[in-house]
C-alpha cells in the first residue's frame, strides 16, 4: 500500500511553513525534494567515509571506492543495465554535451540530425553546435499544434529523411507529454539512426527499462530524481558509448601519459576525468534504493490519481486553458489564465505558499510553437497528496479575485 | 495622477495583509503612463528577464536630473517599476547616489523583489540608473 | 591563537577508528576532510531551502538563488577577484578543460603552448589535446633533476619562446613544492603570454590573492578547500574570461533560443550550463568562511611547523629518501624507503590506522623525470597535529621493521 | 616448496595479529617461482594498477586444467597472487568455476584486497581465470 503521508514524514523540507502558510511545492520538474535517506547518506559519507577514490590504498579511501562503484551497479540494475553503460556526469546537460561532443568525427556535411521543437534547451542547443561544427542538418520532428506528436507523420518523417541521430524528450518539461517513443524509436532503428532519449524529467515517473526502451543513449539529472545536485548520467549502449570520442581529459581517465603521448581508459571511464561527486553519487543510489522501495506501480497510480484531480479542479475554474496533454503525462500541468502574465500568477500562489514555476521553461521553441510567451507550469511527484491540489487550487482562485 | 514616492510608501506600509500590497503595486502599474512605442527598442529591453521589462534612460542636461520611462508586461513588475520611478525620477545624479532603493525595498517589505535572480528587471534598473548617476556625477 | 585540538573536534571524519586504531589522515592532497559548517550547510539546504535556482517566482527558490549568488561573492572575496571573474565547474579538471576547449579558435599551428613536467595530468592532457587540434608545439619550462624549477632557467625559455600559454602548477601535488610563480609569470607577461594557474593543491594552503598574483585564469576544486566534491572554480580575468568560446551548451546560459539560432549570454553565465550544484557551492561558501575564521597567518605557520616537525622526523630514519622540496613546500612529503615498494609501505601503514597515499600521484611524467616509479605521499592540512606524525613516523618503523 | 590452499589458509587464518598475516602473504610471494622474462608481455600486464601485476594463463589440453603464471613488483601483491595461484592452479574449468575466491579470500580476511578498486589486480585477476574457466567448459 502507497500512505502518502508516511512518504511526506520522508521528506523534511515538504514540513514546513512559506509565508506563514504550508509549502505546498509543486515545482517538481525543476527540482525534486530530497527524502531524509539521501540527506543521511551525504552527512555520512562527509562525517565517516570522506575520502577520494580508486586511488589510495587506505581503508577509507577502499570504502569510499567500494560505496562508489555499488552505487554506479545499483543505479544501473534500475535502469536495468549494466554498471559499465552507465557514466556520470554532472547533469543532463553535460551528458547531452559528452554525447554531441563525442559524435563530432562520426558526422559530416552529408549527416542529418533530427530533434523536436518540444526539447529542453539542453537537447537543442548542443545539437545546434554539432552540426554547426560538423555541416551536418539540423531537422526537427512534425510537432502537431497542440504540441502532441503524430506518430504517424514521425514515422514517414524519419523514413522520409533516414537521420544519422535522432535526440528526442521521453517526456516534455513544460507540458509533461510523454512522448510515444516506442514506435518513433523503431522506425530510427531502421534507418540505423543513433537515438538519444533525454530523460530528465521522465525517468522519476516512468522509472524506464532502458534495455527494452532500445535506444542508444539515454540521460538524465539525479536532482530531479530525488538525488543531489551536481550529478547526472548517461547511458549507453557500450560500443555506441565506447565509440564516441573522448570528452573532458585529465587525471583517472587515463591509461598512461607521457609529455608527448597519453592513451585513454575504455567506457565508462574514459569519459570520467578528475575526481567525481563521490558524495552525490553514494547520495543518489540511497536515493534510487528508495524510489525502489516504494514499488514503481504504486507510485505511478498515485502520481495519476494526483494529477487527473488537479486537472479536473482546474478545468473547473473558467479562464483557464490547459496546454497539456491530460490523458498521456509525467503529472506536470501546464496552463495560463485569460491573458494574465504567468508571472504575476506564481508570485501571487507564492504568497499563498504554493511553489509554483512561470516563464518558457527553457523550451522558447515550444512556447513559440505554442504561440505564447510563457506559461504557469504546476509539477506534481508522488509526495504531493490531494490537499496540495486543494490549497493550489483554493489559491489560485484567490489570485484570480486579486487579478480580475 | 502619479503619487509621490512618499505616497506610495504610505500606503504600501499601512496594506493590512500582502494581499492588499500587491493589489496597490498592480494599481500603481495600471497608473504608470504608457511608454512610447518607439523607446521600446532591443537596446532597452532588460536582458534575461522572465518577463518582458523596458528601460529608459535619459538625462536632463538643462535641469541636471535623470529621466526614466520603463514598462513591462507583467502587472507586478509593471508596479514596482512605477516604485522606482517615483523614487528616482528627478533627481540629480548626486540625489540619485544617495537614495538607496535596497534600503527603501526592505523597508517596504519588498526586498526580495531586488534579489540577484533574475527573474524581473527591478535590480537591473536600479543598477542601470545608479550608475547613468555615477557617470553623470564625476 | 590557533588551538588544533578545537579544531580538529570541528571535523567529524577525524574522530574514528581505522583497524582499531585512531586515524592519521596524512592523505588531504587527494581530497581534505570537511568541518561540521560543510556538512550542516548541506544538510540545511536539502532539508529546508532545496529548489532550483534562477527560474523560479516562488520563496524556495528566491532563496536558493539568493545563496547561491552569496556564495559566489563570498568566495570570490576569499581570492580578491569580481563575483563575475568566477566560473562554477565540477571540478580543476573540467575547469582545465573550459579554458582548452575555450582557447581552440585563438590558437593555430604558429603557436606555443608552455606546461612543466611537473603537472597532475589534469594540466597536461587537455593541453596535449588542444596541441593536436591546434597545431601548436607543445614544450616543457626546463625542471632540475631534483624537481625544482630554476627560475633564471625558466625565464629566459620564456624569453626564448614567448609562448601563447603557459599552464603551471602552483604548487605540485606529488612534492608539494611550491612554484616561484612571481617572476615566472612576469616574464610570461612580457610576452603577452596567456597564463593558467593550477591551484589544485595551493589554494588552501596559500590563500592567494590573485588579483596579485596576475595570471590570466587560476583553477581549483572545491573538495581539495574543505568544501563538496563535484565542484570547483575557474576564476578568469574577465576580458580573457569572456573571450574563450562557449563549452557546454543548454539551459542558463542562453539568452534566447530558436530551432535555428541561438544566442549566449555574457560570461559567467556563458560557461555555466545546466542546472548548477546548488549544494555544494553553498556548502563550499561554508567551507570559505570557516578557513577564513581561523586567520590566515595562524594555518599556515601551525602547517609548516608540522610539516618541518614531520621531515625531521623522517630523516632521522635510515634507508629514506625525501624528494619533496623541505624548504618550499605546502606540507606535503614525498618519499620512498630504500627500494620497497610504495604500494607494500602504503598497505602497511593503513593496519596502523595511517592514511597515506602511494603510487605516481596522476603525475607520471614526474615520475619518469624523477627516474622512480612511484613513491609514498603524506600530506598534511592544518587539522592536523604533533601527534599525528609522531603516530605515522612510529607506524612506518614498525612497518620497515616487518619489510626488512 | 610451494605450499597447498590449505596450508595457507591455515598459517593465515591462525596468525596472531595482521602483522603476522602479511608476513605470511610476502613469504607466500617471496616464495613464488620466478616468472619467464618472455612471459612478461604488454598483454600479460594489467592495465590500471599502482603496481605491476602480470599474469599469464593458459590451458593444458592434456590434463583438462588451468595453467596460471603471475608476479608483481610488490611483496604483499605478490603474496596475495600466491594464493590466488595456490586456489587456482591446476584445477579443471568446472572446478575453477566452483571456486569462490570472494568467499576464501573473505574467509581469510583478506576480502579489502577483492574491493573493485584498481589498485592491486587480484580481482582482475581472479576475473580473468574464471571468464577463462567459463570459456573452456562451454
Ligand atoms: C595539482 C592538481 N591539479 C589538478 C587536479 C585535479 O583536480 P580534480 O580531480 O578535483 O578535478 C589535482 C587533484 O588531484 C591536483 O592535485
Ligand atoms: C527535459 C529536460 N532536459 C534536460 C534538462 C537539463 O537538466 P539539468 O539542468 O539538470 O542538466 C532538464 C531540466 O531542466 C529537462 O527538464
Amino acid at each position: 500500500m502507497f500512505d502518502v503521508e508516511k512518504i511526506r514524514a520522508d521528506f523534511p523540507a515538504l514540513k514546513q511553513l512559506i509565508n506563514e502558510q504550508p509549502l505546498v511545492y509543486l515545482d517538481s520538474a525543476a527540482t525534486t525534494q530530497k527524502p531524509q535517506a539521501v540527506i543521511a547518506a551525504t552527512e555520512q559519507f562527509y562525517a565517516r567515509n570522506n575520502a577520494n577514490v580508486h586511488r589510495g590504498r587506505h581503508t577509507l579511501s577502499e570504502q569510499a571506492t567500494l560505496a562508489y562503484e555499488q552505487a554506479r551497479a545499483t543505479v544501473a540494475a534500475f535502469f536495468n543495465i549494466t554498471a559499465n553503460e552507465l557514466v556520470w556526469t554532472k547533469g543532463a546537460t553535460e551528458a547531452i554535451n559528452l554525447v554531441t561532443n563525442g559524435l563530432s568525427e562520426q558526422l559530416d556535411n552529408q549527416s542529418t540530425i533530427v530533434i523536436s521543437a518540444l526539447e529542453h534547451h539542453a537537447n537543442i542547443v548542443p545539437w545546434q553546435q554539432l552540426a554547426k561544427r560538423t555541416g551536418a542538418t539540423l531537422l526537427t520532428l512534425p510537432l502537431q499544434q497542440n504540441g502532441r506528436f503524430n506518430v504517424e507523420q514521425c514515422v514517414n518523417f524519419i523514413e522520409q529523411h533516414k537521420p544519422t541521430v535522432l535526440a528526442i524528450t521521453h517526456a516534455s518539461n513544460a507540458l509533461g507529454n510523454i512522448t510515444p517513443l516506442e514506435t518513433i524509436l523503431h522506425a530510427a532503428k531502421l534507418q540505423h539512426t543513433i537515438t538519444l532519449v533525454d530523460g530528465a524529467q521522465a525517468a522519476l515517473h516512468l522509472q524506464p527499462n532502458l534495455q527494452q526502451l532500445g535506444c542508444d543513449f539515454y540521460v538524465f539529472s539525479a536532482h530531479k530524481m530525488l538525488g543531489p545536485t551536481g550529478l547526472g548520467g548517461l547511458y549507453g549502449r557500450y560500443e555506441r558509448l565506447n565509440s564516441l570520442a573522448v570528452y573532458q581529459t585529465g587525471g583517472e581517465m587515463i591509461e598512461t601519459v607521457t609529455l608527448t603521448e597519453t592513451t585513454f581508459r575504455q567506457a565508462p571511464a574514459k569519459f570520467e576525468s578528475g575526481t567525481p561527486n563521490i558524495a552525490a553519487v553514494i547520495a543518489f543510489s540511497a536515493a534510487i534504493k528508495y524510489l525502489v522501495s516504494l514499488d514503481k506501480t504504486n507510485v505511478y497510480t498515485h502520481e495519476q490519481a494526483i494529477f487527473n484531480y488537479a486537472v479536473e479542479k482546474l478545468q473547473l475554474i473558467d479562464g483557464i486553458t490547459i496546454y497539456s496533454d491530460i490523458n498521456n503525462n509525467i503529472g506536470t500541468l501546464c496552463f495560463n489564465y485569460k491573458d494574465e502574465h504567468p508571472f504575476d500568477i506564481a508570485t501571487l500562489l507564492d504568497g499563498y505558499g504554493v511553489a509554483v514555476r512561470s516563464g518558457h521553461h527553457c523550451a522558447q521553441p515550444l512556447m513559440q510553437h505554442l504561440g505564447i510567451n510563457g506559461s504557469v507550469r504546476a509539477s506534481f511527484a508522488f509526495y504531493n497528496n490531494h490537499k496540495d491540489v486543494d490549497l493550489f487550487i483554493a489559491a489560485l482562485q484567490e489570485c484570480i479575485a486579486l487579478l480580475d | 495622477m502619479i503619487k509621490t514616492f512618499k505616497e506610495i510608501a504610505f500606503s504600501i506600509e499601512n496594506a493590512p495583509a500582502w494581499q492588499q500590497k500587491y493589489r496597490e503595486i498592480m494599481l500603481l502599474g495600471k497608473q504608470l503612463p504608457p511608454m512610447p512605442g518607439v523607446l521600446k527598442t532591443d537596446s532597452a529591453l532588460v536582458p534575461g528577464c522572465e518577463s518582458k521589462v523596458w528601460i529608459y534612460l535619459d538625462f536632463d542636461l538643462e535641469e541636471n536630473t535623470l529621466v526614466i520611462v520603463g514598462d513591462s508586461d507583467t502587472r507586478i513588475v509593471k508596479g514596482l517599476l512605477a516604485i522606482v520611478l517615483a523614487l528616482y525620477n528627478g533627481l540629480t545624479p548626486e540625489q540619485v547616489i544617495k537614495t538607496d532603493a535596497l534600503a527603501e525595498f526592505s523597508r517596504l517589505g519588498l526586498i526580495q523583489h531586488l534579489s540577484p535572480s533574475r527573474g524581473n528587471g527591478i535590480k537591473a534598473m536600479v543598477e542601470r540608473i545608479q550608475s547613468m548617476a555615477a557617470d553623470r556625477s564625476l
